[in-house]
């Protein structure tokens, strides 16, 4: 079975030629996981090999189910599959490193630390000195458009608040890998475009390697650089899309709009 | 636009997740893991009764204070056969028995009202915690006086001390059920017996359980002191009488007694922790 | 040598080396007491001997057998109390019960403060004597100060007050409503209770300060039998001093050890030949003899 | 479509969530609210305090075992006053004071620990299990043999009583802890120290206090096992004491001294865990 | 203060003409509601003033963290307003009550029990029997497609498997009153479409009062007669929108997708 390369030729992006010699490539070698329920086994991950180029942005789309998080959580080290293995830069991996940041599907916030030691702590587990890891937090938090709310409890936040304190979070520590888990999904329309347009332009900036799942077609057009559709039915292997338009991308292009539509389209959607 | 299906491989046959074949020798390494297993376990323990025997028979220790392990184990195995610990540990398991089963009929219940109802907890926390705070051991000439020499104040003696710790846990267990998910109940329309029995006490269960092993540790070890008045017969008996006495061996005898039954119960309440949490994720 | 020596006292009374200290004998030999805190049992005394952080050790004789057996080189040095004609544990009942001689005592309930001990035993010699089976009677353990009160309360039908627990049998005498229905002595005779113990390494490395130490106790026990007045006042001084109630001294009734302070092989020898009928200590291993104490000038102790 | 504005009223003013204003006699309602506040929390002790008054000074209960209040109360006032208590309360003090900063010291990392590292725990639950089953009281004469008559050993008994509820209850939160939590941290490379400190501590702190009530209690309670033997000062001493002296007012004085240090102790704790809590939403 | 009607005339809708006089009409009036945040008071309800006839469906927008939650947890008696008061049917309501039922932003699902329990729940609390409950749990379960996870725990459940439990649970207790916070965000756009559809077939069979919360502007127009706008800036009033299509709805009426341009717009979106 041959593996997926990167992107032969990133024909009509604008990545930069540098990107292919760039750190954070993830390879994906015939992944199984299954879980057990009812006693019957789950087949989840049906054999997936994959490679994702350092620098490369990745969308996952597919339905409720299908196995994006469990993927997600391979990829992150916080799952073991049970066949295949994941390479990063060539070294498999073994549980979680400091070159991946993940925004997980629910925000998972601390309780009892207010949003900036929230978003700070990232990077202070990391040994960035506090006052350091506080001034980069304010910088994010001030980007996701909570730089009102530092002193505020989790508790205080409202459910799209709480995610974009988690977004915040990932994006502070800098990764070279980041995996984000519909992180968009409880934002409003405006604050989903926001969100979007920082996170390409970090994209652009920081050239991480960013695998994003999402339910929106048009955020994982607008993001990624190919989409990765799975499914739940055994029968359909999952498929990559390319997506060959040039950044910044324009949502009104008629090449994004057929895009969509396409994509769509094959979701049985219109 | 590319559906790149060719570069995905999907495999041939779906037959995921089975487990790896036996290798061969596996049943040996099988054996050597499981004696590992047994000695990171029980090798302290082990170590510890080693050098108790080693010291009392080496004379390190006065063995007139710390008998040799096999003297004690003698002296245990001669009271077994002969019946005469017998009786003793039948009368106690029913005294810490009967005290214990109370313990957790007033405290749970009482535990749940107070940690689900502040008016309840209100009135109740200021009595209760001055009890808390005074010593079965002290009191036990106004038990005598109230309840007689028989077996009810020894088995009140007992319920006094194991009652606390099983009402403290519950208490707390009930204040850190999840809000959202009691939110939730109420929203469905939850009366407070629902919730109870849906919500909280699921929810209780693994801080009850603490509550449960520190009471039942407590009942079996207040025995010495509910069996210091008023007996002449039970394990905590044996164990100040023999103190009385000076038969060290007899002493140890009745205290490796208790805490085999305090193991055993305490490995019954974790087999049961385990049995109704079975929901909870694995670690 | 001056030398101090460390032990644990009881609560309401003093032990013959106490009054020893109190009259001065013990000037001369630079022996001075030093006191621990209280002991509520003989044998939290002997383990603290045992484990050198006390010198004087004082228990009832088995518990002293049984520690010797058990491997410790203690020796009895001399009777700390004793029964005779003026101090006896006495097995009281509420005034109007039905038991009248020790032949009633069978299905009732006794409370005594031990078992396995001195009372334990006067009640079965007493059965005994009287040709019941010896486990007629039902014994069971109550603390000295609740005995008046479980026996008033009719919890128990019995209360035996031991010659040792002469405050809680004065203090329940006087307040009327009690019968005295028999006493140890109708039972044993006279014979000693318990003794003082030390270390033998101690009285080696200290032979002379050791003898002093028992010269004066011995020669405290007769003050104690001839000056009874003074030593209750004594008492209650001392008592005073330590922050208990001076009241209590009035019900000394004395040690209960025989002139001279002398203990007998029979004091010992008795429960030698008990424990090793019960089998808790092995045939032979423990000879009276080689547990009192004898020092080079005095005389073997008597025999009765 | 048409955005009927006109149909929507907003205020002209944003002056939300300005408190009532006081209304007359206030205070007055305050007062009686502040009354009726007193009476549902301290009534039932109250009426229980009543009620002893009138039974002993009424003869209904033997005034030798229960005396009238107000002696209690003279007798504990003069105690004070007369600076003898004073010295009891003190050493007691002292006493429980370091065996619960010892268990405390050792009990909740020990419990973090044994929480967290399965190692940990297998290697030491078995032993520490025997332990816990082993009563302090019985084993009083071994930390004599062991730690001599003095300060050591009662303050070791109370150690080793109170250790096992911090130690257990601590366990128990630890494994309690959200484990989304616990992973999140790992995958930000959180190390083992900094998933303590940051994470399985705070989460863990309500569980914790549960265990630092229950042993501040044990400790207290235990003074009067550990100030039996080798003992003329202390609280527990003198409960023991005025047992033997016929005292029995001094007996309850020192009880009810005991357990107001208790209850001061669990006031401290409940306040320091309101504090350290303070980000838990409030029921 | 001049109180929002319901529509006073149901005009381009084919709501049944009995609606006005069905049950379920939820009237408030005049909330305001603050929240303390670092020692201020943060305004997030502020006078507002609707009525929503029985039957109605209204769908709830704007921006993250401008009070959409909290405007639903007064309307289901989890929140006491500082000021102003809530009518059901015209008695104002203290606390909560059956004929209401709300899905939660996140699922909120009791974790030791299986997914039908979890569903029965609701019912079961309000004492329908065990074997009913479950009956009309395993209608609506299949509803939301899950027929397959009936045992299953919710610890085994994607995010999106989680939420539709919920939105089942909250379903079989047939309420007269449905509060629904943003309940199908965690949804793929396929799994979406199949649970809107339900929603609307649920709706018009049993014309309960819906007030439903969501970023999804399609959405909202799919599923309402009018959308209320709320807004985060304290100068901006909340405003009410009609939606005068007939039902059932297709989005790609030229009618519809004027109405989701025009509200984009005002959004400032496109
Ligand atoms: N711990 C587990 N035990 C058993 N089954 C599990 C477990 N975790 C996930 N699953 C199952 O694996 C499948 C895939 O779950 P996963 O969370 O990867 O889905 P997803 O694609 O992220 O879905 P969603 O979009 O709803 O979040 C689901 O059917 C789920 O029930
Ligand atoms: N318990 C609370 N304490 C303090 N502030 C709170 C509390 N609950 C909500 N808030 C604040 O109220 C505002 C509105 O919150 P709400 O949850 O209603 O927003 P929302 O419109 O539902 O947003 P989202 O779309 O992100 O869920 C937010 O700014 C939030 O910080
Ligand atoms: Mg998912
Ligand atoms: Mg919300």
């Amino acid at each position: 079975m041959a593996p997926i390369a990167p992107p032969s030729s990133p024909a009509g992006t604008d990545l930069p030629p540098t990107l292919a010699a760039s750190r954070g490539e993830v390879s994906v070698q015939e992944l199984y996981k299954s879980f057990t329920l009812n006693r019957a086994a789950l087949a989840v991950l049906r054999g997936l090999s994959l490679t994702v180029a350092g620098g490369e942005s990745l969308a996952i789309v597919g339905p409720s189910g299908c196995g994006k998080t469990t993927l997600l959580r391979v990829l992150a080290g916080l799952e073991t599959p049970d066949r295949g293995r994941v390479l990063i830069d060539g070294h498999p991996v073994a549980g979680v490193g400091r070159e991946r940041a993940i925004i997980y599907q629910e925000p998972r916030l601390l309780p009892w630390a207010s949003v900036l030691d929230n978003v700070a702590f990232g990077l202070e587990v990391r040994g960035t000195p506090r006052a350091e890891a506080r001034d980069r937090a304010r910088h994010y938090l001030r980007l996701v458009g909570l730089q009102a709310f530092e002193t505020a409890l989790p508790r205080q936040l409202s459910g799209g608040m709480a995610q974009r304190v988690g977004i915040a979070r990932a994006l502070t520590v800098q990764p070279e890998i980041l995996l984000l888990d519909e992180p968009l999904a409880a934002l409003d329309a405006m604050t989903k475009l926001t969100v979007q347009e920082e996170l390409a332009r970090i994209w652009a900036e920081e050239r991480m390697t960013m695998i994003l799942v999402t339910h929106d077609l048009e955020e994982a057009i607008y993001l990624a650089d190919r989409v990765l559709v799975l499914s739940r039915e055994t029968e359909t292997p999952p498929r990559l899309l390319e997506v060959p338009l040039p950044r910044p991308r324009d949502r009104n292009a008629p090449g994004f709009v057929a895009l969509r539509r396409d994509l769509m389209r094959s979701f049985g959607l219109q | 636009m590319a559906f790149q299906g060719l570069e995905i491989s999907v495999p041939p046959i779906e037959t995921p997740a089975r487990p790896l074949p036996p290798l061969s020798g596996a049943n040996l390494r099988r054996g050597v893991e499981a004696g590992a297993r047994v000695l990171s376990r029980y090798g302290l323990l082990l170590g510890f009764l080693a050098l108790w025997q080693i010291a009392a028979s080496a004379g390190w220790l006065n063995p007139s204070v710390f008998p040799p392990l096999d003297r004690i184990a003698a002296t245990l195995w001669q009271g077994i056969v002969s019946g005469a610990l017998l009786d003793d540990i039948a009368i106690s398991l029913q005294r810490a028995g009967i005290a214990f089963a109370a313990s957790v009929a007033v405290g749970v219940p009482l535990g749940l009202a107070m940690g689900q109802m502040p008016v309840v907890e209100r009135a109740l926390d200021p009595i209760l915690q001055l009890f808390r705070q005074t010593s079965a051991l002290a009191l036990y000439p106004v038990f005598i006086l109230l309840l007689g020499l028989g077996e009810t104040s020894k088995i009140f003696v007992i319920f006094w001390a194991s009652l606390f710790p099983i009402l403290l846990a519950t208490i707390g267990g009930v204040q850190q059920v999840d809000g959202k998910l009691l939110e939730m109940a109420r929203s469905f329309g939850a009366g407070r017996l629902t919730l109870f029995a849906r919500v909280i006490l699921p929810a209780a269960v693994p801080a009850i359980f603490v509550g449960l092993r520190l009471s039942g540790t407590t009942a079996l070890l207040l025995l010495i002191a509910a069996e210091m008045i008023g007996a002449n017969k039970g394990l905590g008996f044996q164990v100040m009488n023999a103190q009385f006495n000076f038969r060290t061996d007899l002493m140890f005898a009745a205290i490796f007694l208790l805490a085999f039954l305090g193991l055993a119960l305490n490995a019954a309440l974790v087999a049961a922790q385990a049995r109704f949490c079975r929901w909870s994720e694995p670690r | 040598d001056p030398v101090t020596l460390r032990y644990l006292p009881n609560h309401g009374g003093l032990a013959a080396f106490e009054l020893a200290a109190e009259l001065g004998y013990y000037d001369a030999a630079g022996i001075t007491l030093e006191n621990l805190g209280y002991a509520t049992g003989g044998p939290e005394t002997l383990i603290a001997l045992a484990g050198g952080s006390a010198d004087i050790g004082s228990a009832a004789t088995p518990a002293v057998l049984n520690a010797i057996a058990g491997g410790n080189d203690f020796v009895a040095v001399f009777p700390t109390n004793g029964i005779n004609d003026s101090a006896q544990s006495i097995f009281y009942v509420r005034d109007d019960s039905p038991i009248r001689t020790i032949a009633d005592l069978p299905g009732h309930t006794i409370a005594v403060n031990t078992l396995g001990a001195h009372l334990d035993y006067v009640v079965r010699e007493a059965l005994h004597q009287k040709g019941l089976p010896e486990d007629a009677a039902n014994l069971v353990v109550v603390p000295g100060p609740q005995l008046d009160q479980v026996l008033r309360a009719g919890q128990v039908d019995v209360s035996a007050f031991g010659y040792w627990q002469t405050t809680f049998e004065g203090a329940a005498r006087q307040k009327g409503g009690l019968r005295a229905v028999f006493d140890d002595t109708d039972v044993l005779g006279e014979i000693a209770g318990g003794f003082a113990v030390l270390r033998r390494d101690w009285i080696d490395a200290h032979p002379a300060e050791a003898r002093a130490f028992v010269d004066g106790a011995t020669k405290a026990l007769d003050y104690a039998r001839s000056h009874p007045a003074e030593t209750k006042a004594i008492f209650a001084r001392v008592l005073q001093e330590r922050g208990e109630n001076p009241e209590v001294a009035q019900y000394f009734a004395g040690y209960g050890v025989r002139e001279g302070g002398l203990a007998t092989t029979r004091d010992v020898q008795f429960w030698i030949d008990i424990l090793t009928r019960e089998g808790k200590i092995a045939p032979g291993k423990i000879a009276a003899a080689d547990i009192l104490y004898q020092s080079a000038e005095a005389p073997a102790p008597a025999t009765n």
